[in-house]
């Protein structure tokens, strides 16, 4: 799964399925990172909600 | 009793009912985890798998219901990036089953392995090559984007919607929804494929080989297809099931057709694709493997043509003539039947690219081996279906799930 | 899917088996299960879920008395070297648990890597490869015979005939030792060829014109490695696996159930 | 500060998350993949220093060479020896399966004293001094009473020295009653005896015989020295032709040049046919038949008259043409070797048959030929002095035999095994008070099961040497263990049908694992508690001393190659190899070459049940060891139940794989019904070695003993079992 586990090849069929994974991977993080980080960022300024600062 | 987390506006049955019912599935449910844990505990002895059948009625129910769940990333694909806005109304529903398929494929394979505690080999120690690989990869991660598809539904949940911090996450999450179903629909499309792929690589089953493009075979391409035909077709069976259930109409019939016609025109160009891969399967592949179609349909005491009559005639072309009509679909009795025999379609391609590849004997002095699954493969098979439907009867009773029920509910 | 061997020429390491030789007598299998630790059951007479590595199956030419014949047909895992290496089990493995080795030839399966999928049991269509339904027992006092160079499985894994790999290394540590780098002909041999009361199995590099198999078989590289001589056969030769076990038989209907032929196909049907 | 809702909910994800992101879980997951990859109840075999030790397996008569392959004291492997004059590196499926019966559970650990009743199972574990305490208390006062003669000893072999100290011992002991398992070797034994005067056994020069003519016998189905049967078979592939006369596609059918189907019973008329042709078209040998056979003319004028083409063709099924054909490439060939005797030759069958079979070697003149039958004398290295016998002794030896040997009906036959359990049963003979079991299985192995037990119960004392709780240690009185094969140094004189004679030696591969002691040793100590001429009749301190002294200056070669072999060995000369009245070759023509009679009435049984032989089924005192029985067909056993073959034609609406009841006039059992295309129809085919019910559990119990289905049948003249089958009938479950 990483380059550096022993039966890692650098060649084309690993680049173009882990670099998909890693692609995908990639997107589904930074994106639930934003939302956590953006909903955070919204609370701290009092957006939203019923009961909040 | 638990008035305050039912969302606004709608009718909950009484809180005794419905803890009755729990009560009564997750019964089942238990029988199915003491199946399972005997699994995990004895072995796979515990079931009738055998050497001939290494694969049986497990990866099937895990095919059928990938299969099934593929009307989360279709309707999704649709909605977010065709931009069809209607199928708002029954995305919750559809990414719902979604999750609850993809969970219940994921804890099936956790069971089917011989050595579950070494499960994570197959993403650690990946072999690229391996169609398998490619199907835990999307599979999983795919399962991670339904989950945040799903969250933002519990965070609507009339309670935990008041908390800001909540209310945030699931308006921003619904804000950039559009990237992750994307990125959902890519992931589905290489999963469905590759499970397709699965059994289309085995060259040495010339049952279940076919050729292809690049490293995918034709059945990579039919099982993407079929589960966003059969998929939707499942979707819509299941949300008439609630329907009649609850007795309420839950989403507006505008969405239903729409959907229904779709999934007609899917389902009826899968069928002319499978009905072509056949033929090409049958009269050139399969000849110079030393097979005639018929070696395959004979000499053993289950699997006749009519199978194959069943899968593409039955369930192929006769819920597509009745889906892309809009006769045939508007008329309640017809559609709920071809959403039937569509969604039974996938289930019974399923299983002849699981099963049948399993019994039809290839070297000359073998004979077709039979199988019937032991209680404990009954057992773990129905154990996703009852977590299914108590996970439905939580849903529906404390989320939105149906965006639509309160104005349907205030019409009415 | 490793590179090459570069100071060594590689082997392509398959059997010969004399079905007319071939008595049928079960010598093979007992050797393979004593060489290699395999375990047994209580009950094994249901075939499909007993491990048997090498496999001798009966076949009948389906004709009645007095006219009925039969001949037994050993099977060890074929070693398929199918298309450069992507034997139907290895290029589906998902763990890399089954490799084929370049340098030997030789399709390895290792306990501790498989994980149990049986995907590739799926694949292979000689029905070569077992899985361990169960752990193994063996009874109070029998765990002594068990050889150190093969370690038992654990239970929910699959294993499959190795052509004794761990002689081909005890083998070559010796030549290492030695000063050599290659290997004489009787220096590496499976267990089942050398218990084989009629000589019915041979053994060696495919590769080398000096080996009996090559001169038996007479593979022919530019087809894949089918064989040259009349009366030879591999298992299922069109399905394109490019097994290294090859068949020898003086009758035509044995050879002939060696693989699938539409009925009015004609004799080897070569496609 | 306040707790509230949140900052608990927080806390929580929080620590989840955490944990989560922390290197945590993923040692965790390593952890566990590694502990199951070594999971602490699936064994790790010891590693150690590697050696090999050569030997002989006993495990059946074949004498074949092996080498044990050795890490530290533990046997790994047992493989054939290189070079060995029998197997030549060549190994059979038990013999590799020896060490499961070395280590297995079925062993006898140390000696047993049974204490419930006769094979109740319950035992009590008693010392080895007690053990022959108790075994000479019981034959002490046997012989007081002046009984002696009413001990029987039944031993898996006469040859040897181990069989000759238990033989030695019966001598001075006082009884004639040593009675060696049956087989084809007293059939053939006899027909060398009746046709070339001689005592010796046959021998067979398979390598060199270009042309084999078998009735019936499972060349490559353990008949003779299995390993070197199934090589020279694949020798006869490269050159040579082998035509097997069996009414059942057997695997030595299957693979022979050509399969002649017959009617079960008939093989002494088509031999006799043949010998018809031979004569009548004078394919003869006429140099043999002139100058050193006698009985000739008589012969061929029996011959002539009664066993012409056409008349035996309608006798056997055999067409007078397939008769023809067969005589002309009999006679044509230049090494032809015509065999008899079915399957693994455990029968010993009609001496009829047998005469007429080694007529036809004889007509081509391949006695002692190339290729031929050979005669092998019995290794004469052991010379111990005769034994001096008192007075009892010598009155005990002066008995008739209990079993009709050597009596006036059958003067020729040394052993009928056979027949013992009948003349215990009908007490026409003095009773048997006492019964040694060495070697041998008979409760298991004697057709007639039922009578064989009820036998067994009449004997109030069975001692039993096994080394494996099988059958008849279960219901002996006393067990004395021996040491098994791999533990022990025994002599193993030539191995059965070997052309040659050759000695090879037993070593022990490994030390004792239990309290067992060699059975050499066992008959040493019983001899010195008895004392007197007894005692003295074996001057030896142990069986190893006398082993050596007996082998004397071959045992150097011993140790060093296994096996000794005269080098000076040569075929005898037919101008002096027979050893008859007229000093030639006696075409003896003992009575009308009938038929033998099976048991049965035809109407009642419409079927006829013969017994199969496999290399995978070990039938004689060994029983399959796990190995063995793994690798053991579905179509023989399936789960527990023996399938039985038929020719679709006879199935009478059994279809494949249907439980059926299958009876005999001797009894019924169940079975499964498999269709086979290679059998007559009319017959029955059942497999030999199964339905054991001592053993372990991996064996125990599966199947059915065939000789619990068939009792045996008198051979006129010989007095041995010539029973080929028996009467059947199928009837639904």
């Amino acid at each position: 799964m990483l380059p550096f586990s022993f039966e890692w090849i650098w060649d084309l069929s690993h680049m173009v399925f882990m670099g998909g994974l890693w692609y995908a991977l990639t997107i589904i993080g930074l994106g639930m990172t934003y939302c956590i980080i953006k909903a955070a960022v919204d609370t701290c300024k009092g957006k939203g909600g019923h009961c909040g600062h | 009793m638990d008035s305050a987390l039912i969302p606004e506006g709608v009718k909950r049955c009484s809180f005794g009912k419905f803890i009755f019912w729990i009560i009564v599935v997750g019964a089942v449910l238990l029988w199915g985890v003491f199946a399972m844990l005997l699994c995990w505990f004895k072995g796979l002895n515990q079931t009738n798998m055998n050497d001939a059948y290494g694969f049986a009625v497990w990866i099937w129910a895990d095919l059928a219901v990938i299969a099934l769940g593929g009307g989360a990333f279709f309707t999704g694909l649709l909605r977010y990036i065709f931009g069809k806005d209607e199928l708002k109304n029954i995305i919750n529903y559809a990414v719902l089953i979604g999750f609850i398929c993809y969970s219940s494929a994921l804890l099936i394979l956790a069971i089917d392995i011989g050595q579950p505690l070494r499960g994570w080999f197959i993403f650690w120690h990946a072999n690229v090559h391996s169609m398998l690989t490619e199907v835990a990869f999307c599979l999983s991660c795919y399962f991670a984007v339904l989950t945040i598809e799903y969250i933002p539904l519990i965070l609507e949940n009339r309670q935990v919607d008041k908390v800001p911090f909540f209310h945030n996450l699931s308006h921003n999450m619904h804000g950039i929804m559009a990237i992750f179903a994307a990125t959902g629909a890519f992931l589905s499309f290489f999963h469905q494929g590759s499970l397709g792929g699965v059994a289309g690589v085995l060259f040495g089953r010339p049952f279940a080989y076919r050729e292809g493009v690049f490293i995918w075979p034709w059945t990579f391409f039919l099982f993407t297809w079929s589960a966003a035909a059969c998929g939707p077709c499942f979707t819509i069976f299941i949300t008439w099931i609630t329907e009649k259930i609850t007795r309420k109409k839950l989403v507006k019939k505008n969405v239903i057709m729409l959907l229904a016609k779709i999934a007609g025109w899917m389902l009826a160009t899968y069928t002319i694709a499978k009905i072509i891969d056949t033929w090409y399967w049958a009269a050139v592949t399969v000849p110079s493997k030393g097979f005639t179609l018929m070696d395959f349909y004979s000499n053993n005491p289950l699997y006749g043509i009519w199978i194959l009559v069943l899968e593409i005639v039955i369930c192929g072309v006769v819920p597509s003539i009745i889906l892309i009509t809009k006769k045939g679909r508007e008329s309640s009795f017809l559609l709920i039947s071809a959403v039937f025999l569509g969604a039974l379609g996938a289930c019974v391609n399923r299983w002849v690219m699981v099963l049948q590849v399993m019994a039809v004997p290839v070297m000359t002095f073998e004979s077709w081996p039979m199988y019937f699954p032991s209680w404990q493969e009954i057992a773990t098979t129905i154990l996703p279906v009852a977590y299914g439907i108590i996970l439905i009867m939580i849903s529906y009773r404390y989320l939105p799930i149906f965006p639509q029920e309160r104005e349907i509910e205030q019409i009415g | 899917m490793k590179e090459q061997h570069k100071n060594t020429k590689a082997k392509k390491y398959g059997m010969v088996i004399d079905l007319d030789k071939c008595t049928g007598c079960g010598a093979c299998m007992a050797a393979c299960m004593a060489e290699n630790n395999v375990p047994f059951k209580k009950d094994e007479s249901n075939k499909l879920d007993s491990i048997t590595w090498m496999r001798v199956y009966s076949l009948t030419n389906g004709k009645k008395f007095p006219e009925a014949d039969m001949c037994y047909i050993p099977r060890p895992c074929m070693h398929c070297e199918a298309h450069n290496g992507h034997a139907p089990c290895v290029s589906v493995c998902p763990a890399v648990a089954t490799d084929y080795n370049h340098e030997t030839g030789i399709v390895s399966q290792i306990y501790t890597r498989c994980f149990g999928c049986r995907y590739c049991m799926a694949a292979c269509p000689y029905h070569a490869r077992y899985f361990n339904w169960w752990d193994p027992v063996w009874p109070d006092g029998m765990e002594k015979y068990l050889s150190p160079n093969v370690s038992p499985r654990m239970r929910g894994v699959v294993e499959k005939c190795s052509f004794c790999f761990h002689r081909y290394q005890l083998a070559m540590n010796k030549a290492y030792v030695e000063g050599r780098r290659e290997l004489e002909e009787d220096e590496y041999q499976t267990s089942c060829t050398q218990a084989c009361p009629a000589g019915a199995i041979i053994f060696g590099d495919l590769n080398n014109p000096g080996h009996a198999v090559n001169q038996i078989a007479k593979p022919d590289p530019k087809h894949g490695g089918r064989p040259m001589n009349p009366h030879a056969f591999r298992l299922l030769e069109r399905l394109g696996t490019n097994p290294k076990v090859y068949y020898l038989s003086s009758r035509e209907w044995v050879r002939r159930a060696g693989d699938n032929y539409i009925k009015d196909e004609g004799k080897q049907g070569n496609h | 500060m306040k707790v509230c809702r949140r900052s608990f909910l927080s806390l929580i994800i929080g620590g989840a998350a955490g944990t989560a992101l922390s290197p945590l879980p993923l040692k965790l997951m390593d952890d566990s993949s590694i502990w199951s990859q070594a999971w602490p109840w699936t064994p790790v075999p010891e590693d150690g220093e590697v050696s090999h030790v050569g030997s002989i397996c006993t495990l059946c008569p074949g004498g074949c060479g092996i080498t044990v392959r050795k890490v530290n004291d533990r046997a790994i492997k047992i493989e054939g020896m290189k070079g060995h004059p029998v197997n030549n590196g060549g190994i059979c499926v038990l013999g590799l399966s020896g060490l499961q019966l070395l280590y297995g559970p079925t062993r006898v650990k140390t000696p047993l004293k049974r204490v419930g009743a006769r094979g109740e199972g319950r035992w009590e574990k008693i010392s080895w001094d007690e053990a022959i305490a108790e075994v000479v208390k019981k034959l002490g006062g046997l012989r007081e009473k002046g009984k002696s003669h009413t001990v029987a000893c039944i031993s898996g072999t006469d040859r040897g020295t181990v069989a000759q100290l238990l033989g030695r011992f019966l001598t001075v002991y006082g009884s004639p009653n040593f009675i060696r398992i049956p087989s084809i070797q007293d059939s053939y034994e006899l027909t060398m005896h009746l046709m070339q005067g001689v005592q010796a056994s046959a021998g067979f020069d398979v390598e060199n015989a270009d042309f084999v003519l078998s009735f019936g016998s499972g060349l490559i189905e353990g008949w003779g020295s299995p390993v070197r049967m199934i090589k020279a078979n694949s020798k006869w592939k490269e050159r040579g032709k082998v035509v097997q006369i069996e009414s059942r596609l057997s695997n030595t059918a299957a693979k022979a040049d050509k399969w002649v189907p017959i009617n079960p019973g008939t093989e002494a008329a088509l031999a006799l046919a043949i010998a018809n042709v031979i004569i009548q078209k004078s394919l003869y040998n006429a140099d043999f038949v002139k100058n050193y056979s006698s009985g000739f003319e008589e012969f061929k004028q029996m011959v002539l008259n009664e066993f012409s083409p056409d008349d035996v063709s309608g006798i056997t099924g055999v067409s007078a043409s397939t008769i023809e054909s067969l005589a002309k490439s009999f006679a044509g060939s230049s090494k032809p070797l015509a065999v008899c005797g079915r399957g693994q030759g455990e029968t010993p069958g009609s001496l009829n048959e047998f005469m007429a079979v080694h007529t036809l070697n004889a007509l081509v003149g391949n006695i002692d030929k190339k290729g031929g039958v050979w005669t092998v004398p019995d290794p004469d290295y052991i010379k111990w002095p005769e034994v001096e016998m008192d007075r009892i002794a010598a009155n005990g030896m002066s008995k008739a035999r209990i079993d009709g040997a050597g009596s006036k009906r059958y003067p020729d036959t040394r052993y009928l095994l056979d027949r013992l359990p009948n003349a215990i049963n009908s007490g026409k003979e003095y009773p048997v008070e006492a019964l040694f079991v060495a070697g041998a299985n008979p409760v298991y192995t004697i057709p007639d099961s039922k009578a064989v037990k009820e036998a067994f119960n009449k004997v109030p004392f069975v001692v039993s040497f096994s080394s494996y709780m099988d059958e008849t240690a279960v219901n002996s009185d006393l067990i004395l263990p021996n040491h098994v094969f791999l533990e022990r140094y025994e002599d193993v004189p030539t191995p059965v049908g070997l052309q040659k004679p050759i000695i090879g030696l037993s070593k022990p591969v490994v030390k004792p694992l239990f309290n067992t002691k060699h059975l050499g040793d066992v008959i040493l100590l019983m001899a010195k508690a008895f004392g007197g001429q007894i005692a003295k009749a074996f001057p030896w301190d142990s069986y190893e001393v006398c082993l050596k002294e007996t082998l004397g200056n071959k045992w150097d070669k011993l140790i060093n190659d296994g096996f000794w072999a005269d080098s000076n060995f040569r075929p005898a000369v037919w101008g002096g190899a027979f050893h008859t009245p007229s000093r030639k070759f006696e075409f003896v023509n003992k009575g009308k070459a009938e038929s033998i009679k099976i048991e049965g009435d035809e109407k009642a049984y419409p079927l006829i049940l013969m017994p199969y032989d496999s290399m995978r089924l070990a039938s004689g005192f060994i029983g399959d060891p796990p190995f063995v029985i793994k690798t053991v067909e579905d179509t023989v056993l399936k789960g527990k139940e023996i399938v039985v073959e038929v020719n679709p034609k006879s199935a009478r609406g059994f279809r494949e794989g249907d439980q059926a009841i299958l009876s005999t006039p001797k009894g019924s059992v169940k079975v499964r019904v498999h269709h086979f295309n290679g059998i007559m129809p009319g017959l029955v085919a059942l497999p030999r070695g199964l339905g054991h019910t001592a053993y372990d559990e991996y064996l125990a119990d599966k199947g059915v003993n065939f000789n619990e289905l068939i009792g045996p049948v008198e051979d006129p003249v010989s007095g041995l079992n010539a029973a080929w089958g028996i009467r059947a009938k199928l009837t639904r479950a």
